[in-house]
């Protein structure tokens, strides 16, 4: 057991924070973004590589593993960025690499990798709360391939993407595991409507329904029916991720909660003189070690057996999710007023992390999931 | 002690139920169940409606419009009127300043200010909070310098987290008036001063959740005049005083939780929870620590009950009553779930409910959650209210 | 809608807190009593009319009500005293009174109030937990009256008891609600057996088993196998009395802790300076008046319909429960090394605060008690 | 980063389960395991059983008998003794005197003092705190003299909360040698004192569980040879610090936390509570924290790992380990529910076991939640930890 960090992680982490200091300034972070700031920093990400970080080699990727995938996620929260890079790179691109044929890696994660595709995944619908495999959207077999319909929900950044990995059952009851297939859509396609919307975090969703949406036959990732186990392991590394973002972001907060009460003055002495605020400080900087090293335990069983992942990745997930909220609302506290505003930075790091503990899976999905496991 | 109500108190709150059930306006009704914002009009029409069946002032004597309610009259009447749907009775004029006024005003002052604002024609902003003090009342640094002539103050000074002032016409202010006193808190002034005086402009706050109803008050030699002093000079703090006094009464907000709590049961039926057992006991706790703190509310405020640390009762309400209703906020984003997600300003005003990503019963909740985090800040914060629990409790025992 | 106390209260809280007082010396509360003291203080305790409180006026008793017995209960609490007065006068006096015919109550009910008789409520039995009505014990009819077999825990004081009170089933499964009878029994009787015992909090209990007990006809109380309801009445006016004798423990915890904080020094300065505590202290005076808020609660409901009386009595045992023992614990922490010992106070209010959260339904049982009432 | 245990660590893992499981006497590991009390002699014996097989001081260098090993084999060797029942390695010679002495002591010291320790044959008590300075070690009162014969020092006070005084026959203790220094920090010594010495006499403290582990020591005169003396005079302050470094990274209790952890799962099986969701939702809550800190553990004693806040790790462990590990106590009360009740002292012996009023698993639960209090309050409470960790936080960002 080791937690050092070699020097291929710091250069990779230097320049991330790199990339955020010079796209997410300081005073702007968390504000929603222009279309035109949308697509610098996406290139800027694809030019640093990011966007193709955990694919082959040969597909314009430098297939590094989930704890460079972390250090990345960490500084994104730091400086609430990052954009589609989790919907596009992590979810979508990863799922597609692990089902896809060498083909169709070949075709489509370099165009990913390279920031001229942008992709979402498209799994959750409608009144199925947190239980994924509860899918109803059909794909039915014809001579073309599969013909997609159904309705998808909170589809993230769906509607500035390009592809969509669209979750479909090709047979089974609406909440079998099995007979989950992913197709690969594009998202001009006829019969896709889509309705994008903003979301709490000042980022994009979308909910995107199909009507008889025809796709090619070689668009069908992995064999038909058998899509599960891999859309729960990108679902895991994903989640993985987002307790790294809320390790970062709740580090952010913790800084300039510190950095306020040792500025602000209230009844003649700064804030950090009472011994109640500097208690909650010194939570918070438990908190943060601790929502680290379950960062680093989520990224470090993504190539585990499923139970042992699940376990580990579920258990960081409820604590992010709590402690993340929590520590949000603290820090507004620890501001006063002024956290309130919308002005202050406080309040755009605690809606990103309240988003996180609602995003695939809240606390008590995750809570009931690490139970589900059996003890340990 | 009788700890049910009594018959004739049951037919008030009968009588007040079925005033709302018939006078509330069904767009306002909507508008607070579903946690939408309400415009100014709104709260003039409700207001007014409850300025002609004489409740809209119940904390005012007889003699002033009152209705001369009992404190559980008082009680019966908020968690009705807001369990029914209705607007809080939020304009600072009728709940801050109409006592100041009723106490220490001049005979002048009542007979000019009273009538607008019962009628619901002038609203009223607090000048207190400036930047940098916050809790801090006693930091008050705008000044008010009395002009050679004697006829007017000429004020100077930054006012923050001014609720409403866009549709206010007049402001309550603190002013120091002595920058020599001995004590920050001597030395203070409390002034009355028209909003379209020249020199004062008024800059809206955006808050996180996207409302704009705060504001910041820019005195740039504004000038005011003599008679709109109150009580005496320099003993300003302690009409504040007096007034946040008031304003504690109020802050535990037992309806609003109650209010919640009901939404939270709706909504938890509604997002398929109804059976959930984790969550069935959290609203049972809730319902278990609503229930301890409505009994100490109608205990502490009723009139022949001692209490070992007076003058903190409103203290210990407002600590309760705040938290729990910030937990209860939470608890509504966990029923919600991924449905808290999507976030829409413009669908949170009624006309463009339809926009929303979500069904118009959880298009406010996250705001409302939100916004629900400056109750254990104003008033003085939740930290201020415990240091005065504290102080008052370790020299009682 | 009314607080007042009248002068009568007050002036039977004036006696009760001068018998506590005399009989329970501060630096003694909590000890095991011994023999000998506990006779005397259940004499005077006789004497001052306490152990026929609630007895009709024709059984020696003076017809107080729920309020009154709130008021005693509470200084009870707040010198660790009152001995048997929960176990003989409230919970078996009470149910006496109840469900015992004229007969019976003029047989009984003036030997409980002159301290002649202690009785005891022998009702929970091993494995149901908090679940009262599952009883196993049964009463057989047989020509002399009926035949007791079966086995009671924790029965409170039972071992000081001359009269128990036993609940057996006349009929029905073992978790029916129908079918439970209550019988008086000699605690000398052939074949009652009973193991005494010491309990947390320094008091005393029994296990009690029955074998072949014979009880007379006359010993029946009420309708045969109609006794549900007034036991549940009975035990919610002693989870009202527990929440009462909670908030004078906590009363007494407060001003002890207070005391203490301005006493004790730690790094030059006293302990009341440091805001961490001086919130903790605002914490249980907060938390204080609450308690008291609900005993009145749960002493006013005693009368009225059961489903109301359930959900105000359990949600203020719950509350207690809950509050009790974490305003206990909290104590001895304000106390450091000091509130560890047997020697301090604090731990023996701490620990009959744990067993008060502990007996007759814990927190959890009275919460799952209130969901089930439905929503107010 | 690696965060496997490597091979080796699995290794090392099975080897310490297979020697607790083969030579950890059954009627220890019973006690263990229910709670009930140790014996000296069991400590003792399983003391002399670690260390014939060289492992009972694992944080010694391995030139003075430690066995060598990395952090994670520690941590490992903690969980698996734990875990296994065996008794925590509570001796004071072995885990706070035996580092003071390796790093301070002089040759003679060394050779005199630690071979007893490793054999048992000598326990130390804990001579620091005194009445009235509770956390504040520095307030330390009791006062060492040095005779006119500078042979000797004459040591005067009272110590308190000092561990199984009765079971030693040696004391290490903090004593003012200089009482006109400037600071309270400086002008303190730290002296070796035989427990035999005329003038030394020990009053047992009966705790609230009914155990008396605990001591008052009261120095009259107690005359104390300079050879005692560990390092230089008047700076004992800064060896008692390195000492309580040393004492706090254990303190975090992990393994106690699991073995605990395990123990609320079975008796939950056992008291019919295998199914009730709100316990599976606590359960699993204690599950998350124990992982985060168990993580957090490993990675911040990881010698390689660096901080932000160096020097607070221990004491953030300590702070989150203790509550934790105080919560499962509380809700193993909770799962016994009315069993928690009946409580006997005696029959937490194991020869009087059968004297209990309920099940085995269940006598001695009251007594052991009740003694977790101590641990937010001994090694510097919880309030102090935090303050630390506040101030290294404050100026770290």
């Amino acid at each position: 057991m080791d937690f050092a960090l070699n020097e291929d992680h710091l250069a990779l982490r230097e320049a991330v924070q790199r990339f955020c200091d010079g796209e997410y300034p300081a005073e702007q972070r968390g504000n929603p973004q222009t279309e035109a700031q949308r697509r610098q920093r996406w290139q800027a990400m694809a030019d640093l590589g990011l966007l193709g970080l955990p694919f082959p080699g040969d597909c314009g990727g430098s297939e590094q593993g989930p704890v460079e995938l972390m250090l990345v996620a960490q500084e994104f929260g730091r400086a609430l960025g990052g954009g589609a890079w989790l919907a596009s790179t992590v979810m979508a691109g990863q799922l597609l690499a692990r089902l896809g044929s060498a083909a169709q890696q070949q075709q489509w994660l370099p165009k990913l990798a390279s920031g001229e595709l942008q992709a979402a995944l498209a799994l959750q619908e409608p009144g199925t709360r947190y239980e994924w495999q509860q899918v109803s959207t059909r794909a039915s077999r014809n001579a073309a391939g599969h013909v997609l319909n159904g309705r998808k929900t909170l589809v993230l950044d769906g509607d500035s993407a390009d592809l969509l990995l669209v979750v479909a059952r090709s047979s089974g009851a609406s909440d079998d595991r099995q007979g989950l297939s992913v197709l690969l859509v594009d998202a001009r396609s006829p019969g896709v409507q889509l309705q994008g919307f903003d979301t709490l975090d000042g980022r994009r969703a979308a909910h995107i329904s199909f009507e008889q949406v025809q796709v090619a036959d070689d668009c069908l990732l992995g064999q038909e029916g058998q899509a599960a186990d891999e859309i729960e392991a990108v679902l895991d590394a994903a989640n993985a991720l987002l307790c790294a973002e809320a390790a970062g972001a709740v580090e952010t907060l913790l800084a300039q909660s510190a950095d306020y009460l040792k500025t602000r003055k209230q009844f003649g002495a700064p804030l950090a003189k009472f011994q109640v605020l500097q208690h909650r400080i010194a939570d918070i900087a438990i908190a943060l070690e601790q929502l680290k090293s379950m960062a680093c335990a989520a990224a470090a069983v993504q190539g585990e057996e499923p139970a042992k992942r699940r376990r580990v990745v579920s258990a960081a997930k409820a604590y992010a999710s709590q402690q993340g909220r929590q520590i949000g609302l603290t820090a507004i506290q620890l501001h006063g007023g002024m956290g309130m505003t919308d002005e202050c930075r406080i309040g755009h790091y605690t809606k990103r992390l309240l988003v996180i503990g609602q995003l695939l899976g809240d606390a008590a999905w995750h809570l009931q999931r690490v139970a589900a496991q059996g003890a340990a | 002690m009788k700890l049910q109500f009594t018959a004739e108190e049951e037919a008030f709150r009968l009588e007040v139920r079925e005033f709302v059930r018939q006078h509330l306006p069904a767009d306002i009704k909507r508008k607070v169940e579903l946690g939408l914002r309400l415009e100014h009009q709104d709260y003039v029409t409700w207001f007014r409606i409850l300025e002609a069946r004489g409740w809209l002032t119940p904390s005012w004597p007889k003699e002033h419009g009152g209705p001369g309610w009992t404190h559980v009259q008082k009680y019966i009447f908020d968690e009705e009127t807001l369990l029914g749907g209705a607007p809080r009775i939020i304009a600072s004029g009728i709940q801050m300043l109409g006592p100041v006024l009723l106490a220490f005003g001049t005979e002048a002052q009542k007979r000019q200010y009273l009538p607008d604002i019962r009628q619901s024609n002038t609203w009223w902003a607090q000048g207190f909070s400036e930047p940098g003090a916050g809790s801090d009342l006693a930091a008050v640094r705008t000044t008010a310098v009395l002009e050679p002539d004697g006829k007017h103050f000429l004020v100077n000074g930054h006012k923050v987290w001014t609720s409403y002032a866009h549709w206010c016409s007049m402001m309550f202010a603190l002013v120091r008036t002595d920058p020599n006193a001995s004590k920050p808190q001597e030395g203070i002034s409390f002034l009355l001063i028209d909003m379209k005086s020249p020199g004062l402009s008024v800059r809206p706050i955006r808050m996180l959740e996207g409302g704009n109803d705060l504001n910041e008050c820019y005195l740039d030699n504004v000038r005011v005049p003599v008679e709109n002093l109150v009580g005496e000079l320099h003993k300003g703090w302690s009409y504040g005083k007096y007034l946040l006094g008031h304003e504690r009464t109020g802050i535990a907000g037992i309806g609003s939780c109650k209010q919640q709590l009901a939404r939270a049961r709706q909504l938890a039926r509604q997002q398929g929870l109804g059976d959930d057992p984790l969550l069935q006991a959290k609203l049972a706790q809730f319902e278990v620590e609503l229930m301890a703190l409505e009994f100490t509310a109608l205990r502490l405020l009723s009139p022949n009950q001692q209490s070992r640390t007076p003058g903190v009762e409103a203290s210990m309400l407002k600590v309760r009553g705040t938290e729990l209703r910030q937990a209860i906020y939470e608890t509504l984003v966990d029923i919600a779930g991924p449905d808290a997600v999507p976030f829409s300003l413009a669908a949170q005003e009624l006309e463009h409910l339809d926009q929303a990503a979500v069904d118009e019963s959880l298009v406010a909740l996250a705001a409302n959650c939100l916004d629900s985090r400056k109750v254990t800040i104003y008033g003085g914060t939740n930290e201020v209210q415990r240091n005065l629990i504290a102080r008052a409790t370790l020299d009682a025992y």
